[in-house]
């Protein structure tokens, strides 16, 4: 363990948030943001394996063509409880609630968040939508797919729909909690000095992240209750047997889940502004335009939606309109690449587990946005639309973008939440496992969906199985890359070396505190004085 | 903000009033975060409306004529009264909150009861509204209201309860034309449509109603017992711009479902 | 941020508040039954607006506040906009597409 | 099972290549930008890696270059989405002159219907080099009508006609996909596409067995509800006259002007109220029920029909439209004349 490390060796705190009391009430009840973090760190990690379960016996059953190992049926309760556990129950909570809720406080220099009590309660709502969305999944599934379009999923399924609807609805409303909070919090609960101009990257990200969340997700709510108020009572909203429009339906789903989209994705855009600028140690490149991007991109990322529906019976005026918004979308997105990658020019530059994944994150985010621009490019989505185009490019979005990113903070900001290191060699190798790994996964599926091969597809013509048993084959690997990471993390908790308060050296109030961090964040309110990531003049920042 | 000179000393400013968590700075600070709090609040609560407004948009414009056949078959007159209780409700709220700056105790209690009488009322008007629909079979849904029958009411052959079609031709022959059977059965059967919305729209207002005469009571209570004065009266503050916020709402919901066209059926 | 507590209304401002609610009211209810062609919803929903804004503005003490509430009042109403025009670009540009 | 690995599915239709070509372009677009963001990262981190003494160059950014990376990429951009729109509006809008088939969606199958009547499930005959518009509707749920080989793809909503249309180029059998996920057998409702060279389509067409064309169906229907009775071509008829009526603008009752399409028929059937003639009564009651989708579509096509017999202009008869011809400048002013392949009823093979 012990290496020759110069500097004489960290020492725990004495008093800490983890130590402060025990008991599982001291747990249950808590208010402290890091308590909660924790909380739902250990229930989206369920959801995240859970999901990954699915995904596996997905890929199982697309190994032949003949759709012989599943049921219709169940290959299609497969899909859906995947995409649904997913991005409901872990990508939208992944990093904001997680890594989020630890480091968001800490960052802004403030004791907590705004209002803990509701801090506690969105883990409680979180935690009821999930228990609904176990209730459903025990009591048969659901086979909506995600996206829940109607009438199929009003009138002719005879699965638990409204229950599982409840249980997004639930979720959604923990998230708009949490997104209350973090607005609140960067607005009122700023230390001293900390001006809008020097808050971390991450901070921004996550509140424009915020900002879709409060806003969007009530629109999902609505629809979902109307939803299943359609498929209880049959009120006709959705349902054309009964006068209703399904394309309205569509219109107000995406309405929510296209911005959700990038409430998925700009936490992590936060977290690899962090990880590369403490791993090049330099500052940002283009600090202001790194941090506006997050916001155009909260704002556009509204005006797009309907790029999902170009071939669902939309009018070709408006499809024209949604796809030229949706170039705009790019713009950001683009921008923020290529500042993260300028930021690396003349760095000293390390390449630790966090670096390395958000290389990754770099790269596999840079393939699935373009091809989100295929996918936005009228002529071409007619084609690809709903085929395994779409899946792939997503998947890059989130797991080669989301998944990555998460997995790169988590890495960095262990230390801080658990005092002590992973362990940096099978951290390393979990990271190139995963990124091989998902490649193999997920670049096959490009050339499948332009091929034609539709989703959600139980059997398929036999011409496509060479490229799927390529995918299957990635995801077996991509599956190492992910328990990994889980075996050495549970290992570190207890054998993991002392990490002191700031092992990698890097900027920000988070920082400066010891880790793990005191109930209260701070012994005493630090004071901002100068840049973000001002890593060119380091004073050495001891521990106390 | 940006307060950017360095004070040190935070914490042992001013005494420190019992209201104040331990993670704020000062009360100043806690009353404008609980506030802004309050405010992104009301933002997912317009967003919630909004998506049911932009349906009913949607299917006013496809299903123009069921919409005014269905809106001139509630009451107006019950919509009026409700409108004018609700306003007159908001005004007491806000009196209710300026006695609270004021330290007004009695003042402050007396006006919240008389808020939260006001908002009952109009849950009673509510009540008394919908048990006329229902009466008359205007129910949507193929479940509870058993889907609307070719008259757009419970019996074809009491068309006194609330026959939609009888109605849809008696008015147009107020107005000197002359709808055929045929034509206003179909309007009739497509009210059904308009129905849902008018029971999803004011059901969820009556909804947050129903909670915001819950935190009415709580308030009243509290401010009983002379926990707000001058000083700290931020609950009631955003008791108040739940109230006022749910009075907006029905400000719209008021002529959008009671009030599509109704010159058209009056002589 | 402010010290806006003495600024704020005064019980006499609320009565004229309240009375002009009042009176757009009962002015949206007069106008209903008047035939303004398609006017009709507008001036009803112009009123609403109106009323609106008076709750918002003295009822909501959102004259008194500071920019960041009023901005948070706007986007409000600003992502709601999006929402229906953009929905509507949809529904109401369909019956303009003449497929031969 | 071979192994053969294609990164194409097969161009069988006019559209491919176009597609094809703009797919490339946005391919060669992605890979240039990914491996320059690789490349540029790899060189990074070999040549600016940790060494002692060599610290990292504070570099804060450039004004020029950030201006450079938005307008770059918004050019490209905007390139692309000219391109795709254009290529868009190619793809949606049929031609006049196209073979018109019918087509409906169910749990789970396509059931198609040809203009002389014969049907067929879950395989679609269709002659090639020339374009062929396929009427959608579905029963249902919302399927999808999806043919990689002709990169072509539509949703087919419930209570509404969608199109899709592609000029065929190479004889072969083609996939059929239902690409919007429709329930527990979405993935068997799959079919093929059978493209012929022309004789081999009338050939086709002529062995099949149909009781009568799809506009004769549609004319038994018509007569079947009662609604000649209604709709007769003298003056004193209760609702306007259907001569010439399909792909004509109609001035209705409230003003507006809508072109009698498909939709517009489909919906006057169903729900007869709500586009009202000028000067007619709503007094047509609903056939909501009364008959199924194929039967709308017989009827559609009968209506057309009709209005493919009727050339000569409308002026002096009573009409259903108020508008004169020289009113309206060029839609749809010819019909498509079909080149009805041989007559066929009752032929066995």
């Amino acid at each position: 363990m012990s290496t020759a490390t110069t500097i004489a060796k960290p020492v725990m705190p004495a008093k800490h948030y983890l130590n402060d009391n025990y008991g599982i009430r001291s747990w249950l009840l808590t208010k402290d943001h890091k308590r909660i973090a924790i909380l739902y760190l250990v229930s989206i990690t369920f959801f995240f394996f859970l999901g990954g379960l699915f995904a596996a016996l997905i890929r199982l059953e697309l190994l032949t063509p003949q759709g012989d190992l599943f049921q219709s049926d169940t290959y299609n309760k497969l899909f859906s409880m995947h995409g649904i556990n997913m991005v409901f129950f872990f990508l939208v909570p992944s990093i904001p609630a997680t890594i989020g809720n630890f480091v968001l406080p800490l960052m802004v220099g403030a004791k907590d968040l705004a209002f803990p009590k509701i801090n506690l309660l969105s883990w409680y709502i979180y935690m009821a939508g999930a228990f609904f969305s176990l209730a459903t999944m025990v009591s048969g599934g659901v086979d909506t797919g995600w996206t829940f379009y109607t009438p199929l999923s009003s009138g002719y399924l005879r699965t638990h729909v409204a229950l599982m609807a409840v249980g997004i609805i639930m979720a959604g409303f923990s998230s708009i909690f949490t997104g209350l909070n973090f607005i609140v919090t960067v607005h009122r609960m700023r230390a001293p000095g900390l001006t809008w101009g020097r808050l971390p990257l991450f901070v921004w990200s996550n509140y424009a992240t915020s900002l879709i969340m409060v806003l969007a997700t009530p629109v999902l709510a609505i629809t979902l209750t109307l939803l299943a108020l359609e498929r209880v009572f049959h009120i006709g909203v959705f349902d054309p047997k009964y006068g209703g429009d399904p394309v309205l339906f569509q219109h107000m789903f995406w309405f929510y889940s296209h911005p959700a989209v990038y409430i998925m994705i700009l936490p992590g855009m936060g977290v690899i502004s962090e990880l590369i600028t403490c791993f090049s140690r330099k500052r940002v490149f283009g600090y202001s335009f790194v941090a506006f991007s997050s916001i155009a991109i909260a704002v556009f990322g509204f005006l797009v939606w309907a790029h999902h529906m170009f071939v669902a019976g939309i009018s070709q005026y408006s499809a024209m309109i949604f796809s030229l918004l949706s170039m705009a979308v790019a713009i950001p997105s683009a921008v923020k690449v290529f500042n993260w990658t300028a930021t690396m020019y003349k760095g000293s530059i390390t390449l630790m587990t966090p670096m390395l994944y958000a290389l990754g994150f770099i790269g596999l985010f840079t393939i699935g946005g373009l091809t989100g621009i295929m996918l936005a490019a009228l002529g071409l989505d007619v084609h690809v639309h709903d085929t395994y185009f779409v899946i792939a490019h997503f998947h890059y979005v989130m797991v080669g973008g989301m998944v990555t990113a998460y997995m790169g903070g988590l890495h960095f900001w262990w230390p801080k939440i658990t005092g002590r290191m992973y362990p940096e060699a099978p951290a390393k190798l979990a990271a190139l496992i995963t990124f091989i790994g998902f490649n193999l996964t997920f670049f096959p599926q490009f050339i499948l969906g332009y091929l034609g091969m539709p989703r959600r597809y139980h059997s398929y013509p036999e011409e496509f199985q060479v490229l799927n048993v390529l995918s299957s084959a990635g995801a077996s690997v991509l599956a190492i890359g992910f328990i990994l990471p889980l075996i050495y993390f549970l290992w570190s908790l207890r054998y993991g070396e002392i990490a002191g308060d700031n092992p990698w050296g890097a900027t920000g109030l988070e920082w400066q505190t010891t880790s793990p961090p005191p109930t209260h964040n701070f012994h005493e309110v630090p004071v901002v004085t100068e840049e973000p990531y001002a890593y060119g003049e380091e004073t050495v920042i001891s521990g106390h | 903000m940006a307060i950017n000179q360095t004070t040190t000393n935070q914490t042992t400013t001013t005494d420190h009033h019992p209201a104040l968590a331990h993670h704020f700075d000062s009360m100043e600070q806690q009353q404008g975060a609980s506030t802004f709090g309050m405010w992104v609040f009301l933002l997912t609560e317009i967003m919630m409306f909004g998506g049911l407004f932009t349906a009913y948009l949607v299917y006013r414009i496809k299903y123009y004529d069921a919409f005014v056949a269905g809106s001139t078959s509630i009451s107006v007159s019950w919509g009026f009264t409700n409108t004018l209780v609700l306003i007159a409700s908001s005004f007491t709220m806000a009196m209710s909150v300026w006695a609270a700056q004021q330290g007004r105790r009695k003042t402050q209690v007396r006006l919240l009861i008389a808020t939260m009488i006001l908002g009952v009322i109009f849950l009673g008007v509510k009540a008394k509204e919908y048990y006329d629909k229902f009466d008359e079979c205007h129910i949507p849904g193929h479940v509870i209201g058993k889907g609307f029958n070719s008259w757009g009411g419970c019996d074809v052959n009491n068309p006194k309860l609330g026959n939609i079609a009888e109605e849809i031709q008696e008015k147009a022959k107020q107005a000197g034309a002359t709808v055929p059977e045929v034509s206003a059965v179909q309007t009739a059967k497509q009210t059904e449509i308009f129905f849902s919305f008018y029971f999803a729209m004011t059901g969820l207002h009556a909804f947050h109603m129903i909670i915001g005469v819950g935190l009415l009571a709580w308030l009243t209570v509290r401010a009983n017992r002379g926990e707000f004065g001058p000083a700290y009266y931020t609950p009631i503050e955003l008791g108040g711009l739940y109230w006022h916020f749910v009075d907006i709402v029905w400000i719209y919901l008021f002529p959008l479902l009671y009030l599509i066209s109704r010159h058209k059926h009056v002589a | 941020m402010s010290d806006h507590s003495q600024s704020h209304p005064t019980p006499k401002l609320y009565a004229v508040i309240f009375l002009s609610l009042v009176v757009g009211t009962c002015l949206t209810w007069g106008i209903a039954f008047a035939n303004l062609g398609i006017f009709n919803p507008v001036v009803a929903l112009a009123i609403a607006c109106i009323k609106a804004t008076l709750v918002i503005l003295y009822f909501m003490h959102v004259r008194y506040s500071d920019r960041l509430t009023m901005v948070t009042v706007g986007a409000g109403f600003f992502w709601l906009l999006i929402l229906i025009t953009l929905s509507l670009s949809d529904y109401l540009s369909r019956s303009l597409i003449t497929v031969h | 099972m071979q192994f053969k690995l294609p990164l194409f599915p097969e161009q069988a239709s006019t559209v491919a290549g176009q597609v094809d070509a703009f797919y490339l372009f946005l391919v060669l677009v992605t890979t240039f930008f990914s491996l320059l963001i690789a490349l540029l990262i790899l060189f990074f981190i070999i040549r600016y890696r940790r060494r002692p003494g060599q610290e990292a160059e504070q570099i804060h950014g450039s004004t020029l270059l950030e201006i450079v990376w938005t307008v770059i990429p918004l050019g490209i951009s905007m390139v692309i989405f000219v391109w795709g729109a254009v290529l868009y509006y190619h793809i949606e809008n049929p031609p006049k002159n196209a073979l018109e088939i019918y087509g409906v969606g169910k749990q789970w199958m396509w059931k198609f219907q040809h203009p002389g009547g014969q049907r067929e499930i879950n395989t679609l005959h269709v002659p090639s080099g020339r374009p062929v518009k396929v009427t959608l509707i579905s029963q249902d749920v919302i399927h999808d009508f999806f043919v990689p080989a002709f990169r072509v793809k539509t949703d087919v909503l419930p209570n509404r006609y969608v199109y899709s249309w592609f000029t065929p180029t190479a004889p072969g059998s083609y996939h059929l996909f239902c690409s919007q996920y429709c329930g527990t057998k979405h993935s068997a409702m799959i079919g093929e596409v059978v493209v012929l060279k022309p004789d081999d389509y009338a050939a086709w067409l002529a062995s099949g067995k149909a009781e009568g064309s799809l506009s004769s169906m549609g004319e038994n229907l018509f007569q079947g509800v009662g609604r000649v009775t209604c709709h007769r071509a003298d003056s004193g008829a209760r609702g306007p006259n259907l001569l010439g009526l399909y792909g004509r603008p109609v001035r209705l009752s409230d003003n507006r002007v809508v072109i009698a399409d498909d939709n517009y028929i489909r919906e006057s059937i169903l729900n007869p109220n709500a586009k009202i003639v000028a000067g007619f009564q709503p007094i047509m009651p609903t056939f909501q029920g009364v008959v199924s989708e194929e039967g709308l579509i017989q009827i559609t096509e009968y209506l057309k029909h009709l209005s493919a017999q009727e050339s000569e202009p409308l002026n002096n008869r009573s009409t259903p439209t108020e508008l004169r011809d020289n009113e309206v400048p060029t839609i749809q002013q010819e019909l498509q004349q079909r080149n009805q392949p041989a007559p066929t009823p009752g032929k066995q093979p």
